[in-house]
């Protein structure tokens, strides 16, 4: 069972890793800031998601296992709103695309 | 699984040191707003799978805390950080 | 493996520290120490130092990340007429060279220090179950170096003193900072709304927290300060009057009560600060609840700055018509941050 | 190289970084930034020393480490404090510069 989930939590964490990697692979090579930033929000979420639930069976006790999920649910809230915000503002200060 | 974990980290941080490197090119400065953001959920990563590896939860309060102030960090680049050079139309556009 | 993680954050550090110094304008500098401040809680938790990473992700990163980015909003283009004032390249050489050398005096400090290392761990740690706190951080706070907590409390009501008296005198009483408006229906006023809560359980959870575990009043306040100050920005209230008497209240309570606790030591334990036998856990919760609004007020108000509007401008008694220019200028100055305010 | 070396080295380029721009920059705000940055580093020494200070089953020296949260809430009320000033003189004299003002009676 332990070797079971271990393995799980290795999978997950290595797909999460890979998502900040394409993450970063797109900030590098898309052509705007629009684009850039749908890199950064789409795939760094998808990246923490994935390290949250792969870690959810190596903590012990339930509260970290819910702080776990707060900041997954932190980062998510904020980076979707905070996003459309930085949208916004390179949309005004830029010219479109 | 702690050296998997810390390894997984320090590939996180790798990631986010790269993304900074672009963000810090410009040109505009949405792309610098796009920093904070970028330590927020790459930084946040990182701290829980290095509070995982070494087996304190109490990090995971130190990611909860990192993970809020970076929102209001990149808040307050959204709000303050268009100033001084154009004047803007004051409201937000149409939702 | 953990010494590879720990080089990549000291390489992604020293790369931020040096392209915050050099970068081109005021901007990019605050921009590159707001990372710079987010990054350095990593370095803490690096360093076995949770409380320290908690309180460096919080004020580090968040507070004056936002103050100095509030600071670089109303430069008002003075930045070009001091580059005109830019150090020549004689300067800058011989600044490079003192820095190399401070640099390198440091780092032969560093080299040569003392092994076994001094600590004072051996001595806090077991002095600890008197407190009655498990967190040995807490109790050297609130104990053993209670006095330096003490006058911190203090020295953060003088900061904010010292702000305040940046007012123009006629703005003495009134509300700091500009006045934030944005759409109410919009992004930034939906997470102005639904961020605050979870704050404030968060910030809340650490002070409690703070007793056995990582965390503490520090931590925590600012937190709360933080989700102040993101109401005001989102234009859902406005920054406080800062005449109104509960406000003033919450600022000196904690200092306050921590003085009379260190007072009433006097008498029942011999020595100022001092905790009568089985009292300290109790006497350390007042002063933590007390110091609590204290340090949330002050360092939310050491964010907004100096009153700027007087609030009794909108014609209250005494008012008057304001001489010509300081009408405008009074009107002016809040009025064109708050154009700016939109987001 | 253990992590406390690691990072008290690091600590000692940061002071001598922030001392740098400190002198090199002209801009006020610029030099809070700089003078913020060699504090942390004057932090990041201390924190190394805390963790060498490992003892009696904590992982650092407890008593630096709650020196350390005093010195980061103060350095931000003086960062504040400056900040304030710097805006008030950039209101009162329009500009930033921390020059001589050209003698006049």
């Amino acid at each position: 069972m332990r070797l079971l989930l271990d393995v799980f939590s290795v999978v997950a964490i290595v797909a999460g890793a890979v998502f900040y990697l394409a993450g970063t692979v797109g900030l590098l090579r898309f052509p705007d800031a629009y684009t850039r930033l749908h890199a950064l929000t789409k795939a760094d979420n998808l990246g923490l998601v994935l390290v949250v639930i792969g870690l959810l069976p190596q903590v012990n006790g339930v509260l970290a296992g819910l702080k776990l999920v707060l900041v997954w649910l932190l980062v998510m809230l904020s980076s979707a709103a905070v996003s459309q915000l930085i949208a916004r503002s390179a949309r005004r200060q830029e010219t479109r695309p | 699984m702690a050296d998997f974990l810390q390894s997984a980290g320090a590939f996180v941080v790798l990631m986010v040191a790269l993304g900074l490197v672009r963000v810090a090119r410009g040109p505009g400065r949405a792309d610098r707003m796009m920093a904070a953001q970028l330590l927020g959920s790459g930084a946040v990563g990182a701290l829980l799978l290095f509070g995982a590896a070494s087996g304190e939860s109490a990090v995971f309060d130190v990611a909860l805390t990192l993970a809020l102030l970076s929102a209001f960090a990149s808040i307050a680049f959204v709000k303050f950080a268009l100033r001084q050079d154009q004047p803007l139309d004051d409201e937000e556009d149409a939702t | 493996m953990t010494t590879i993680a720990s080089g990549v954050v000291v390489l992604l550090l020293l790369w931020l520290a040096l392209w915050t110094v050099v970068a081109r304008d005021a901007f990019l500098a605050v921009a590159g120490f707001v990372v710079y401040g987010l990054l350095l809680a990593l370095v803490w938790v690096r360093l076995a130092g949770i409380d320290v990473a908690l309180t460096e992700a919080a004020i580090g990163g968040g507070l004056t990340g936002a103050l100095l980015l509030g600071a670089v909003g109303r430069l008002r283009g003075t930045e070009a007429a001091t580059a005109a004032e830019g150090a020549g390249a004689g300067t800058r050489a011989l600044a490079a060279l003192l820095a190399l050398g401070v640099t390198g005096a440091l780092v032969l400090g560093v080299l040569m220090l003392p092994e076994p290392a001094p600590t004072l761990a051996p001595l806090a740690v077991p002095a600890l179950p008197a407190t009655g706190v498990g967190n040995p951080i807490t109790g050297v706070l609130l104990a053993f170096r209670a006095l330096d907590t003490l006058l911190e409390a203090i020295v953060l009501v003088i900061a904010l003193i010292g702000v305040w008296s940046f007012a123009p005198d006629r703005a003495w009483g009134g509300r700091p900072g500009p006045l934030y408006r944005a759409d109410p229906q919009g992004i930034l006023a939906y997470l102005a709304r639904v961020l605050p809560p979870l704050g404030i359980v968060i910030g809340i959870y650490l002070f409690w927290a703070g007793a056995d575990h990582p965390g503490g009043k520090f931590q925590s306040a600012t937190i709360l300060a933080a989700m102040w100050m993101l109401v005001q920005m989102a234009g859902l209230a406005d920054t406080p009057r800062t005449d109104n008497r509960a406000l003033r209240f919450g600022i000196v309570i904690g200092p306050l009560v921590f003085i009379a606790v260190g007072v009433l030591g006097l008498f029942t334990a011999g020595a100022f600060l001092g905790y009568p036998e089985g009292w300290a856990k109790p006497l350390i919760l007042v002063i933590e609840v007390a110091l609590l609004p204290t340090l949330a007020i002050v360092l939310a108000l050491l964010m907004n700055g100096p009153p700027a509007r007087p609030w009794a401008s909108a014609g209250a008694p005494g008012a008057g018509p304001l001489p010509g220019r300081h009408a405008i200028a009074s009107r002016d100055r809040p009025t064109r941050s708050s154009d700016e305010g939109g987001t | 190289m253990s992590v406390e070396t690691l990072f008290a080295l690091t600590a000692c380029a940061l002071v001598g970084i922030g001392l740098y721009g400190l002198i090199a920059q002209p801009h006020p705000l610029r030099k809070l930034v700089a003078f913020n940055i060699m504090g942390s580093g004057v932090f990041v020494l201390f924190g190394a020393l805390a963790k060498r200070g490992a003892a009696a089953g904590l992982a650092a020296d407890p008593v630096p480490q709650a020196l350390l949260i005093t010195a980061i809430v103060v350095a931000f009320a003086a960062t504040a404090v400056t900040v304030a000033l710097l805006l008030r003189l950039i209101e009162s004299t329009d500009s930033a510069s921390l020059a001589e003002p050209p003698a006049k009676d």
